[in-house]
C-alpha cells in the first residue's frame, strides 16, 4: 500500500464520516462544520487525481465562501439544536433504507463495468494546473463560460428580488 | 277484372272522405258516403264476380312495393274464384253492416259518427287488400291493416278503459299471430325468392317436406290469432266491446276468416304437409267444442254469439284441416250471413234495450220486436244446422268430411254441434221467450227497430236461409255443389294430392240423418227448458267453470302476463339501475381514486423526495434487473 | 357542390345567429336555413350515385394524406335528407317552446346540423372523426343548458361515455390509417389486411364507440337520462338523426373494413342486441315518463337494426339503410307528439294524462299513426324497413342462427306493439283527468310538422322505392366488398 | 444563436429599464417592444440571416426545429405578455426584474432548444430553473408563494444532482459531454450489453428530465409549486418553460439515446402510464381551478411522452404542435384565471352571463386542451397517439391513454359548466376591450391550428 | 486505485447527501446535503477526468479526450453551486423573514 493508497483511504474515510456528520449532527453549526472538512477531504482527492486548481478553488469557494455564508446565515438565524425539527423515527428510519437501497442498486448495477479496473492515480500529467484549464476553457469552453454569465446575471437579479426589504 | 282496384278504392276514398272531413259533414251524408262507397264496390265486386266466372282470372300488378334486386314485390291483385267470392262476401255483408249501422251509431256526435265510418271503411279497405293480394305481403299488409282496424273499432269508445284493454288485448294477440306468419313469409321468401302466390305454389319442388310443415304451421300461427283458434282465441269475446254492427262485421262475419281465407289460399302448401294438416284439424275441432260449452254459460248476448263465432271457426279449420277447404269456405260464407244477422238482431235487442246485453235481464222479447225476433230465430235455425238452413249444408259437409277422415273427431264435431244448437236455443229462448226480465223503464221503451236496422236482418236471414243452396251436396243432387264447381280451380291441385275419398251416398244420408236427429232433440230441450224458466241463477260447480270461460283469461294472466310484467320490472328495478350502476361505479371509483390519489400529494418536501428515490430504486432494477 | 353546400349553410348560419337577438328574427332564419338546407339535400337526392356534384375531394392536410373528401353516396343521399328534413320539422313543431338566449340554441342546433351533414359524407377517417366530435359538443351545450333538472350531470354522462368511445375508436383509426399505407381515405382503408387478433382489437375498438352511440344494450344506460333531461327539440334530433351516427358508422367504417370480425363476432354481436331489444322492450313497459318509453323504444329499434346489418345480407342491410331513415321520421314525430304534451299539459307522466282524445282528436289521430308506425304496421314506413331487416336476418347465411335470431328479434314486435298501446291508451284514451280536463287541440305549427311527418310515413310505406333504388347500388358494392375480402 | 444573445441582452436592458423608470407600463411596453425584436430576429435566423456568428465548437447547433420551437415560444410569450402583461406588474415592486428574469429564462430556453454538450443542457437548465425559483417567491408576503419557492427550489437542485451524476456517468462511460460523443457508443453497443455506467448515467439523466417535465414518480413538485407560485408566473412556466424542457429532452433522446430506443420502452412506458394515470385521477377531485391546471399540466405531460416513446417523424412534429397547442390554451386559461376573484370552481359560476366573451374564449381553451377536434389541442394529442401506434409496440398504452383522456374531459368540463350551467356571480376584476381582443385572436389562432396544423408544422421544411 | 473506489466513494457520498435530504427538516441542512451530492458528483468528475488522461498519456492517438473536460465541467458545476447558494439561501431567509422557522415542514399549506 503506498502512500497515495493511504492518503486515498484516509481522505475517503474522511469524507464519508464527515458528510455522515452533516447528515447526524442536530446542530447545525456542527453539520457546517462537518460539511467543510468533507470539502477539505474532497479537495485532498483532487490534489491525488492532479486537480490542483480544481483543489485551491474548492477550498477557496466552497469552503471559503460558500460555507462561510451558510454558516452566517445560521448564526443569524440563531439555529441551534434545541430548535431543530427532527423528524419522526420511522421517517427517518425509511429514508435511511431508501438511501441505502438507492446506494446498493446503483453499486449492484455499475460494478461489474468493463473499466472498473482503470486506474486514476496519481502520476504524471498537468491537465490540472491553472494554465491547462484556463487556456481550455477560453478556448472550446468559451461558450458555456460566457452563457453563464446570465446565470450569474439571473441569481444575482433574484438574490435582489428575494432577498431586498420592500 | 280491370275494374279491380276500384273495389277496395271506394272504401279507401269513404275512408279518406269521412275520416279528414270528419268535423264539416254531417251525419247522412257520413252514412251515404261510408255505405255509398261500399255499395259502389259491392258492384264492382259483383262485376268482377260474373268476369270471373266467365273465366277471366288473373293477376293484376300495379307497381312495385319493395324491390331488392333478384327479389321484388309487386304491388298486385289476385282475381280468381276465391277472392272474388270473398269480395262479394265482405262488401255485401260489409254494405248491410253499414247500412245498419248508419241507424244503430245514429246517437253518437257527429265527428264520432264519422270516425265509426271512416274506420268501417279502412276495414273493409284493408280486408279487400287481404283477400285481393297477388302475394303473401300484400296479404299481410291486409292482415295486420284489419287488426289495426279492429283496435280502433273495439276501442271506438276510447272513454272507457276496459274497452280499450279489449282493443288493445285485441291487437296483440293478433300481433303474436302476425309474428308467425310474418316468418313463414321469410322462410318461404329464402326458400322460393318470391312470395307471390303464383310463383311459390309452383315452385313446390323447392320445399322439403320440414319446409312445408313449418312453414304451414307458421301460417297456422297467423291464422290463429285472426281467427282466434286456440290458444289465440280469448281476445274474440273481450272483442264485444265494440260496437255491435262492428262486431257483426269484423269479429264474425270478415276478418276473423281470414285465417280461413289463407289458409284456403295456400291449401297446397297445406295439402303436402299432412302433419300440419292433422294440428290444423285437431285444433280446430278443439277450438269448437272448448268455444262451445263456454258459451253454454254465458249470459252476455255478444259474448255467447262471440263464442259461437269462435266454436264456428273452430269448423272451419276443421274443414281445412281434413282437406274439406270447398267445406270451409262454403262455411265462411254461410257463417258470415247467419252470424252476422244474430249479431245484427243482437244489436238491434240491445238497441231496443238501451244498452243492456245480459240476457237474464231481457226475455220475452219476440212480442215486442217481430221482425228481430224472427230474423234472429232464422239466425239460429241457421247456425244450429236445421236442414234447410245454409248453416245446415256448410256443417254437413265439414262433418262429413271428417268423418272420412276420423270419425272419432266426428263424434266431437258432433258433439260441438249439439251444444252449439243447444247454446244458441238457450240464449234464443231466454232474450225472445218467458216474460220481461228488466226494468220497468225498458220495458216502456221496448220497440221495434227502424228500417235501416230491419231490412238488413231481413235481406241477412233471407241469405242464412238460402244461402246454403249453392252446395248442395252430392249425395242429395249429384253436382249441384255450385260452390263447388266455382272453386275447384282453386282447390283442384290439392285434392289431387288428398285424393278424395266421397262418402258412400247411404252412409252419408245416416250421418245426416242422425245428426239432424240429435240436433233437432237438442234445439226442442233447450227451446222448452229455457222458454218457461230463463237460465237466471249463478252457476255453481262445473257450470261456475264454463262461466268463467274455463278461467283461460286468469291462466294466461297467470303464466305469460305477470311473468312478462314481473320481468319488467325486475329490468326496470333491478338490472338497469345495476346495470347505471356499473357505469356509474366507473366514474364514483375514478372519483374515489381521485380522492385517495392526492392524499401522496402530502406537501411534506420528505415524501416527495421519498417517493422519487423510490422510483429511481425501481427503475434502476428495471433496467439492469429485469432485463428480458 | 352539394356536399360543401350541406355543410356550409348550417355551419354559417349557425355561426350568424350567435349574432342576432330577437327571437322571433332567430327562429325564422333558423327555419329558413333548414329549409334552404332541405331543399339542397332533396336536390342531392335527384343527382344520380356518384355525380361529380355529389363530391368533393379537395386537399385537406397533405402531411397526413388526409383530404376533404366528402361524397353522398346511397346512405348518404338517405341520411342527409333525414338530416335536413328534420331540422325544419323539428323547428317548427318546437316553435312554440320558449328558450332562454334563444339565439344560442338555435345557433348551436344549426351548428349540430353541420356536424351531423359532415359525419354522413365525410370519405376521409379523420375527417369522420372530426365531425364525429363536432356533432356532439353543440349538443352537450344545448342539453347541459336548457335540458331539465338534473341535465348536468346527466348530459356530462352521456358526453363522456360517448367521448370513450369516440377515442377507442379514434385509436383504431389511427391504427388502420398505419396499414393503410399512412392513409386515411376509404378506399385505402378497404385495402386493409390485419392478423386476425388485431382485427378482432380493431373492431371491438371501433364497434364500441358505435355501440354506445346507437346505443345498444349494456351500453345505454346514457340515453333515457339524456332523453328526459334534454330539451324536447334536442331529442329529436338526438334519437332521429343522431343515433342513427353508430348505425351509419358500422356500415361505412367497420363492414367493409374489417370484415373478418365482422363476420367473426356477428352472432356475439347479435345475440347481444337481441337480449337488448327484448330488454329495452321490457323495460319500455315499465316506464310512465312519456320520454323514457321512446327513448327505451328507440334502444330495441336500433338494435333491430343491428341485428339486420349482422346478417350481412343484402335485405338486411338495406332494411337498416332505410329504416335509418324511416325510424328516423317517426320517431321525431313521437317526440314533437311528447313535446306537445308536455307544454300543453306541463307533465310527460303517463299516469297524469288520459282522455286526450276527447279534448284534442288532431293530436289523437296523429299520435296513433306515429305510433302504430314506430311499430311497423304495414303501409307505414317502418314496416318496409323492419320487414326487409327481417327477411335479411332469416336470409343470412353468415350465421347459423338465423332462424332464431328472426324469432327472438321478432318477439320484440309483439312486446313493442304492447307498450305503445299502453302509451296510448294512457295519453288518449280513458276519462280526462286532472291536467287534461281544460285543453284546445295542438297549434298550427305543431300540426303542420306532424302533417308532414305522417306524410313521409304512408308515402314511404306505400312506395318505398325511390329510397329503395337510391341505396341500391351501394349495398351490392358493400356486400361484395365484404365478401371479397373474406375471400382472400 | 441570435436568441440566445439577443434574449440575454434584453435581459440586462430590463434591469436598466427598472433603474431608469419606475413607470411600470413604460416598462411592459419595453418588454413587449423587446419581444417582438427577438421573435422578429429568431424567424430571421430561421431563414438564415444570423446576427452573430460564433464558434460554438460543436456544443450547439441551430436547427430549424429549434429555431421553430423558439419562435412559438417567443410568440407564446408574447401573446403571455399581452394577456398577462399587467398581472405581472401586480405581483410585487420589482416588476423590470420580473421581465428581465422571464428574458433570461427565455435564453436558457434558447440554449436548450440546441444544445449539442450535456454541459450547455446542463447550464441551460440551470438558466431556467433559478429563474423560475424566484419567480414563484416573488409574491414575498405570500406564505404559499415562500413555501412553493422553497420547495421548488430544493428539489429543483436535488434533482440537479442526480442530473450531474447522470452526466458525470455517462462522461466516465464515453469521455464526452457531446451528443455526437454519445451516441455512436450507445448505438454501438446496441448488441453488446450496454455499458452499465453509460446506463445508469442515461437514467439518471432521464430521471433528472423526467423531473423537469414533472412526469410521475417526479412530479410531486408540479402541483405545489404551479399552485404556490404567482398564477402569472405559473402560467409561463407551466407553458412556455415545460414545452421547452421536452424540447430539449426530445433532442437528448434523438441524440444519445436514439438508436436504443427499444431498451427504454419499458421504462418510458411505465413513466407514461404513471403520469397519465396519477395527473389525470388527481385533477378530478381538486376544487381549485389552478391547482387542477397544474394536474392537468402532469396530465399533458403524460401525452407529451409518448413523443419519446414512439420516436418518430409524427412524435417530432406532434411535439412542436404539442407544443403550441397546449402553451396557447394554457396561457389563455391562466389569463383568464388570473383575473377571477375566486380560483375555486365555484368561483367560475355563472360567468357565461357575466363575461360571455371570457367564457366562450376559456371554452374553446379547454375544448383544446381536453383534445376534441377543431382545436389545436385534437391534432397534438393526434400526433402522440399517432407517433405512438407508429411504434406499434405496447398499443395498450394508447388506450390507456385515451381513457385518461376521457377522464380529463372530466375535470375541464366542470369549468365549463360552471361557467354556463351553474348560477352565480362570477366576480372577475375589470376586463379591458384590449384583453378581450387578445383573446379572441388566441381563440382563432387554437381552432385555426385544429383545421390546418400544417400551417406551423410545414414551418419545419420550408 | 481503480477507479471503481471512487465510482463507489463518490456514489456513497452521493447516497448520503440523498439520505440527508430524505431526513432531515431543516432547509438549510437540507441544502447542504444537496451541497454534498454535487461534490460527490465533482469527485466522480475528476477520477474519471484522470482516468481519461492517463488513457490519453498512454495512447493520444486512440483516446477520446485528454480528460480536461471533466475537470472543466467540475468548474461549471461550481459556477451553478454559487449561484444557487445566492438563490437558495435568499429563498431561505425570505422565507425565514415570514416564519421564523426554517423547517421545510412548517409551511405545509400546499398539499393534496
Amino acid at each position: 500500500m503506498n502512500i497515495s493508497q493511504i492518503l486515498f483511504w484516509i481522505l475517503t474515510v474522511l469524507a464519508l464520516g464527515s458528510a455522515l456528520g452533516v447528515v447526524l449532527s442536530k446542530n447545525p453549526v456542527y453539520s457546517v462544520l462537518c460539511l467543510i472538512v468533507t470539502f477539505f477531504a474532497i479537495s485532498g482527492h483532487y490534489i491525488l487525481l492532479n486537480a490542483q486548481f480544481l483543489a485551491i478553488v474548492n477550498i477557496i469557494v466552497y469552503a471559503g465562501a460558500i460555507m462561510v455564508l451558510f454558516l452566517f446565515v445560521i448564526m443569524l438565524m440563531n439555529l441551534n439544536a434545541e430548535v431543530e425539527p427532527q423528524k419522526s423515527k420511522i421517517l427517518k428510519f425509511a429514508g435511511f433504507i431508501a438511501g441505502l437501497c438507492l446506494f446498493l442498486v446503483i453499486v449492484a448495477a455499475i460494478k461489474n463495468a468493463e473499466a472498473k479496473t482503470q486506474a486514476a492515480q496519481l502520476a504524471g500529467g498537468d491537465i490540472g494546473l491553472i494554465k491547462n484549464l484556463g487556456t481550455a476553457l477560453f478556448n472550446d469552453y468559451v461558450l458555456p463560460f460566457e452563457i453563464s454569465s446570465v446565470l450569474f446575471l439571473s441569481a444575482m437579479v433574484g438574490a435582489v428580488v428575494i432577498g431586498k426589504k420592500e | 277484372m280491370n275494374l279491380i282496384y276500384l273495389v277496395p278504392l271506394f272504401p279507401l276514398v269513404g275512408f279518406l272522405l269521412n275520416g279528414l272531413c270528419r268535423n264539416y259533414l254531417n251525419k247522412s251524408l257520413v252514412g251515404i258516403i261510408g255505405s255509398g262507397s261500399i255499395l259502389a264496390s259491392f258492384i264492382v265486386s259483383l262485376i268482377v264476380f260474373f268476369d270471373v266466372k266467365a273465366g277471366h282470372t288473373g293477376v293484376v300488378s300495379y307497381f312495385e312495393f319493395i324491390n331488392l334486386g333478384k327479389f321484388a314485390i309487386p304491388f298486385a291483385f289476385q282475381v280468381d274464384q276465391l277472392s272474388s267470392l270473398f269480395l262479394l262476401i265482405i262488401t255485401g255483408v260489409g254494405f248491410l253492416i253499414h247500412l245498419y249501422s248508419t241507424s244503430y251509431m245514429h246517437e253518437e256526435e257527429s265527428q264520432h259518427f264519422a270516425r265509426y265510418f271512416a274506420y268501417l271503411n279502412l276495414f273493409v279497405f284493408s280486408m279487400l287488400l287481404l283477400v285481393l293480394g297477388a302475394n303473401y305481403v300484400i296479404m299481410f299488409i291486409g292482415w295486420e291493416g284489419v287488426g289495426l282496424c279492429s283496435y280502433l273499432l273495439i276501442g271506438y269508445w276510447f272513454k272507457s278503459i276496459p274497452y280499450t284493454n279489449a282493443a288493445n288485448k285485441a291487437f296483440i294477440m293478433n300481433r303474436i299471430g302476425d309474428l308467425g306468419f310474418l316468418i313463414a313469409i321469410f322462410w318461404i321468401i329464402s326458400k322460393v325468392g318470391s312470395v307471390n302466390y303464383t310463383d311459390v305454389f309452383s315452385s313446390l319442388n323447392k320445399f322439403s317436406t320440414t319446409d312445408l310443415v313449418v312453414i304451414t304451421l307458421l301460417l297456422f300461427v297467423g291464422a290463429t290469432g285472426k281467427s282466434a283458434q286456440i290458444p289465440l282465441y280469448t281476445w274474440l269475446p273481450d272483442a264485444m266491446a265494440g260496437p255491435t254492427p262492428v262486431s257483426a262485421l269484423i269479429h264474425a262475419a270478415t276478418m276473423v276468416t281470414a285465417g280461413i281465407y289463407m289458409i284456403a289460399r295456400s291449401n297446397i302448401l297445406y295439402s303436402h304437409a299432412h302433419v300440419t294438416m292433422h294440428i290444423v284439424a285437431v285444433i280446430g275441432l278443439a277450438t269448437a267444442v272448448f268455444a262451445a260449452t263456454i258459451a253454454l254459460k254465458q249470459n252476455d248476448i255478444k259474448k255467447v254469439l262471440a263464442y259461437s263465432t269462435v266454436s264456428q271457426l273452430g269448423y272451419m279449420f276443421l274443414a281445412l284441416g281434413v282437406g274439406a277447404y270447398t267445406g270451409a269456405v262454403f262455411h265462411v260464407m254461410t257463417h258470415a250471413f247467419f252470424k252476422a244477422l244474430l249479431f245484427l238482431g243482437s244489436g238491434s235487442v240491445i238497441h231496443a234495450m238501451g244498452g243492456e246485453q245480459d240476457i237474464r235481464k231481457m226475455g220475452g222479447l219476440g212480442k215486442y220486436m217481430p221482425v228481430t225476433h224472427i230474423t234472429f230465430l232464422i239466425g239460429c235455425l241457421a247456425i244450429a244446422g236445421i236442414p234447410g238452413f245454409s248453416g245446415f249444408f256448410s256443417k254437413d259437409e265439414i262433418l262429413a268430411h271428417t268423418f272420412s277422415e276420423s270419425p272419432v273427431m266426428y263424434c266431437i264435431g258432433l258433439f260441438g254441434a249439439l251444444l252449439t244448437a243447444f247454446y244458441m236455443f238457450r240464449l234464443y229462448a231466454t232474450t225472445f221467450k218467458g216474460s220481461f226480465r228488466g226494468t220497468h223503464d225498458q220495458e216502456h221503451h221496448l220497440h221495434e227497430s227502424p228500417a235501416a236496422i230491419t231490412i238488413p236482418l231481413i235481406i241477412l236471414a233471407v241469405l242464412a236461409f238460402a244461402g246454403g243452396y249453392v252446395g248442395i251436396p252430392e249425395f242429395i243432387k249429384p253436382d249441384a255443389h255450385a260452390l263447388d264447381n266455382f272453386l275447384s280451380p282453386i282447390f283442384a291441385e290439392s285434392k289431387k294430392v288428398l285424393g278424395n275419398h266421397p262418402l258412400e251416398h247411404n252412409t252419408e244420408w245416416m250421418l245426416t240423418g242422425i245428426s239432424t236427429l240429435l240436433i233437432v232433440i237438442v234445439v226442442v230441450t233447450a227451446w222448452s227448458k229455457f222458454a218457461k224458466k230463463a237460465d237466471v241463477e249463478d252457476p255453481q260447480g262445473f257450470g261456475k267453470v264454463l262461466a268463467n270461460k274455463w278461467y283461460i283469461d286468469e291462466l294466461y294472466d297467470a303464466i305469460i302476463v305477470k311473468p312478462v310484467y314481473g320481468l319488467g320490472r325486475f329490468c326496470n328495478n333491478v338490472l338497469e339501475k345495476l346495470v347505471d350502476w356499473i357505469i356509474n361505479g366507473v366514474g364514483r371509483s375514478v372519483q374515489y381514486g381521485s380522492r385517495q390519489l392526492r392524499l401522496l400529494q402530502s406537501g411534506q418536501v420528505g415524501s416527495y423526495v421519498l417517493f422519487m428515490i423510490i422510483g429511481i430504486v425501481l427503475f434502476f432494477v428495471m433496467q439492469f434487473f429485469f432485463k428480458k | 357542390m352539394v356536399p360543401v353546400l350541406l355543410l356550409l349553410i348550417p355551419l354559417f348560419s349557425g355561426l350568424a345567429l350567435f349574432a342576432v337577438k330577437n327571437e322571433n328574427s332567430v327562429k325564422t332564419l333558423a327555419l329558413l336555413s333548414s329549409i334552404v338546407t332541405l331543399a339542397v339535400a332533396l336536390y342531392g337526392m335527384t343527382c344520380a350515385n356518384g355525380s361529380e356534384y355529389l363530391i368533393v375531394n379537395k386537399e385537406w392536410l397533405p402531411a397526413l394524406n388526409s383530404r376533404f373528401h366528402m361524397e353522398i353516396d346511397g346512405m348518404g343521399k338517405v341520411l342527409t335528407l333525414l338530416t335536413a328534413l328534420s331540422f325544419p320539422i323539428v323547428f317548427a313543431a318546437t316553435s312554440g317552446n320558449r328558450y332562454e338566449d334563444s339565439n344560442r340554441f338555435y345557433a348551436l342546433m344549426l351548428l349540430t346540423q353541420a356536424g351531423l351533414m359532415g359525419v354522413f359524407m365525410a370519405m376521409d377517417a379523420l375527417l369522420f372523426y372530426f365531425f364525429w366530435e363536432l356533432a356532439l359538443i353543440p349538443v352537450y351545450f344545448l342539453c347541459s343548458h336548457w335540458g331539465g333538472e338534473r341535465r348536468i350531470q346527466v348530459t356530462f354522462k352521456f358526453f363522456v361515455y360517448t367521448f370513450v368511445g369516440s377515442l377507442l375508436m379514434l385509436t383504431a383509426l389511427i391504427y388502420l390509417y398505419f396499414h393503410a399505407g399512412q392513409n386515411f381515405d376509404i378506399k385505402a382503408f378497404y385495402n386493409i389486411k390485419l392478423t386476425s387478433s388485431k382485427d378482432a382489437l380493431m373492431f371491438w375498438l371501433m364497434f364500441v364507440a358505435f355501440a354506445i352511440k346507437m346505443p345498444l344494450v349494456p351500453f345505454h344506460t346514457w340515453q333515457p337520462d339524456t332523453y328526459e333531461q334534454s330539451p324536447t327539440a334536442v331529442t329529436m334530433i338526438l334519437s332521429g338523426v343522431m343515433v342513427k351516427m353508430g348505425v351509419f358508422g358500422v356500415i361505412r367504417w367497420v363492414a367493409p373494413v374489417l370484415p373478418i370480425s365482422f363476420y367473426q363476432y356477428g352472432d356475439t354481436i347479435t345475440w347481444m342486441a337481441i337480449i337488448g331489444m327484448i330488454y329495452a322492450s321490457l323495460v319500455a313497459m315499465q316506464q310512465d315518463d312519456l320520454k323514457r318509453l321512446v327513448a327505451y323504444s328507440s334502444i330495441a329499434h336500433i338494435g333491430l337494426m343491428v341485428v339486420a346489418l349482422f346478417a350481412t345480407t343484402k335485405s338486411g342491410m338495406q332494411g337498416v339503410m332505410i329504416q335509418m331513415f324511416n325510424h328516423g321520421i317517426n320517431i321525431i314525430g313521437m317526440w314533437i307528439v311528447v313535446n306537445a304534451i308536455e307544454q300543453k299539459f306541463g307533465t310527460r307522466k303517463m299516469s297524469q294524462l288520459g282522455g286526450i282524445a276527447q279534448k284534442a282528436p288532431g293530436l289523437a289521430i296523429l299520435l296513433v299513426i306515429v305510433a302504430f308506425a314506430n311499430i311497423a304496421l304495414p303501409l307505414t314506413n317502418a314496416f318496409i324497413g323492419e320487414f326487409m331487416m327481417f327477411n335479411g336476418v332469416f336470409a343470412s347465411t353468415v350465421t347459423s342462427f338465423n332462424v332464431a335470431f328472426t324469432v327472438c328479434a321478432a318477439l320484440t314486435i309483439i312486446l313493442a306493439a304492447v307498450y305503445t298501446l299502453k302509451m296510448l291508451q294512457k295519453v288518449l284514451f280513458g276519462e280526462t283527468s286532472a291536467v287534461t280536463a281544460q285543453t284546445t287541440d295542438i297549434s298550427f305549427s305543431v300540426k303542420v310538422s306532424l302533417v308532414i311527418i305522417v306524410g313521409a310515413i304512408l308515402l314511404f310505406g306505400v312506395y318505398p322505392k325511390p329510397m329503395l333504388g337510391v341505396t341500391n347500388e351501394l349495398v351490392d358494392v358493400l356486400l361484395s366488398k365484404m365478401t371479397l375480402t373474406m375471400g382472400k | 444563436m441570435n436568441a440566445i444573445i439577443i434574449s440575454a441582452i434584453l435581459g440586462v436592458v430590463m434591469m436598466y429599464s427598472g433603474v431608469l423608470t419606475k413607470n411600470t407600463s413604460a416598462i411592459r411596453n419595453v418588454a413587449i417592444v423587446g419581444l417582438i425584436v427577438l421573435l422578429g430576429l429568431n424567424m430571421a435566423e430561421g431563414c438564415g440571416y444570423q446576427l452573430f456568428h460564433i464558434n460554438t465548437k460543436g456544443m450547439m447547433s441551430f436547427e430549424k426545429y429549434g429555431l421553430l420551437f423558439n419562435s412559438i415560444a417567443f410568440a407564446s410569450t408574447l401573446i403571455y405578455f399581452l394577456l398577462s402583461g399587467r398581472d405581472v406588474e401586480k405581483v410585487g415592486v420589482y416588476v423590470a426584474e420580473y421581465f428581465a428574469l422571464i428574458f433570461f429564462i427565455l435564453c436558457g430556453v434558447a440554449i436548450v432548444t440546441s444544445f449539442n454538450s450535456l454541459l450547455l443542457l446542463f447550464i441551460g437548465i440551470e438558466i431556467i430553473s433559478i429563474p423560475l425559483y424566484i419567480l414563484t417567491g416573488a409574491d414575498k408576503r405570500n406564505l404559499k408563494s415562500n413555501e412553493a419557492s422553497l420547495k421548488y427550489f430544493l428539489m429543483g437542485s436535488f434533482s440537479t444532482g442526480i442530473m450531474l451524476m447522470g452526466i458525470t456517468l455517462i462522461f466516465g462511460a464515453t469521455g464526452s459531454f457531446m451528443l455526437k460523443g454519445i451516441a455512436p457508443l450507445v448505438t454501438g453497443a446496441a448488441d453488446a450489453p450496454l455499458n452499465v455506467w453509460l446506463v445508469s448515467g442515461l437514467l439518471l439523466l432521464f430521471i433528472s428530465m423526467a423531473f423537469k417535465v414533472s412526469a410521475a414518480p417526479f412530479h410531486f413538485w408540479t402541483p405545489d409549486v404551479y399552485d404556490g407560485a404567482p398564477s402569472v408566473f405559473t402560467s409561463f412556466m407551466a407553458t412556455i418553460v415545460k414545452a421547452a424542457i421536452f424540447v430539449a429532452f426530445l433532442r437528448l433522446f434523438d441524440g444519445a439515446y436514439g438508436e436504443m430506443k427499444g431498451a427504454w420502452q419499458s421504462i418510458i412506458s411505465i413513466t407514461i402510464l404513471l403520469t397519465l394515470f396519477i395527473g389525470n385521477i388527481t385533477a378530478v377531485f381538486q376544487q381549485s381551478v389552478k391547482r387542477m391546471l397544474a394536474y392537468s399540466s402532469i396530465a399533458q405531460a403524460g401525452f407529451m411522452l409518448f413523443a419519446l416513446f414512439g420516436f418518430n417523424d409524427f412524435a417530432k412534429e406532434g411535439i412542436i404542435l404539442y407544443a403550441a397547442a397546449y402553451s396557447l390554451a394554457t396561457i389563455g386559461i391562466f389569463a383568464i384565471l388570473i383575473k377571477m376573484k375566486d380560483y375555486t370552481f365555484e368561483g367560475y359560476n355563472g360567468l357565461g352571463k357575466s363575461q360571455p366573451v371570457l367564457a366562450a374564449t376559456n371554452t374553446i381553451f379547454l375544448l383544446s386542451l381536453a383534445g376534441i377536434p377543431l382545436t389545436a389541442g385534437f391534432f397534438a394529442k393526434y400526433y402522440m397517439l399517432a407517433a405512438a401506434i407508429k411504434n406499434g409496440t405496447q398499443f395498450w398504452l394508447v388506450i390507456f391513454a385515451v381513457l385518461c383522456a376521457a377522464v380529463s374531459v372530466y375535470y375541464y368540463f366542470r369549468v365549463i359548466q360552471s361557467m354556463y350551467f351553474k348560477t352565480g356571480n362570477a366576480e372577475t376584476a375589470t376586463i379591458t376591450p384590449a384583453f378581450k381582443y387578445v383573446l379572441i385572436v388566441l381563440a382563432g389562432i387554437v381552432i385555426l391550428l385544429g383545421v390546418f396544423p400544417q400551417l406551423l408544422l410545414n414551418q419545419m421544411y420550408f | 486505485m481503480p477507479i471503481n473506489y471512487y465510482i463507489i466513494t463518490a456514489i456513497a457520498l452521493f447516497c448520503i447527501g440523498i439520505t440527508g435530504v430524505l431526513t432531515r427538516r431543516n432547509a438549510i441542512i437540507i441544502f447542504m446535503c444537496i451541497e454534498i451530492m454535487l461534490n460527490a458528483v465533482n469527485l466522480l468528475l475528476v477520477a474519471f477526468s484522470k482516468m481519461f488522461h492517463m488513457a490519453y498519456l498512454a495512447n493520444p492517438a486512440k483516446a477520446v479526450t485528454s480528460g480536461i473536460d471533466g475537470q472543466l465541467f467540475v468548474f461549471f458545476i461550481m459556477v451553478v453551486a454559487a449561484a444557487e447558494v445566492s438563490v437558495g439561501l435568499a429563498i431561505i431567509v425570505m422565507m425565514y423573514r415570514n416564519t421564523h422557522s426554517v423547517d421545510v415542514n412548517f409551511l405545509n399549506r400546499l398539499k393534496n
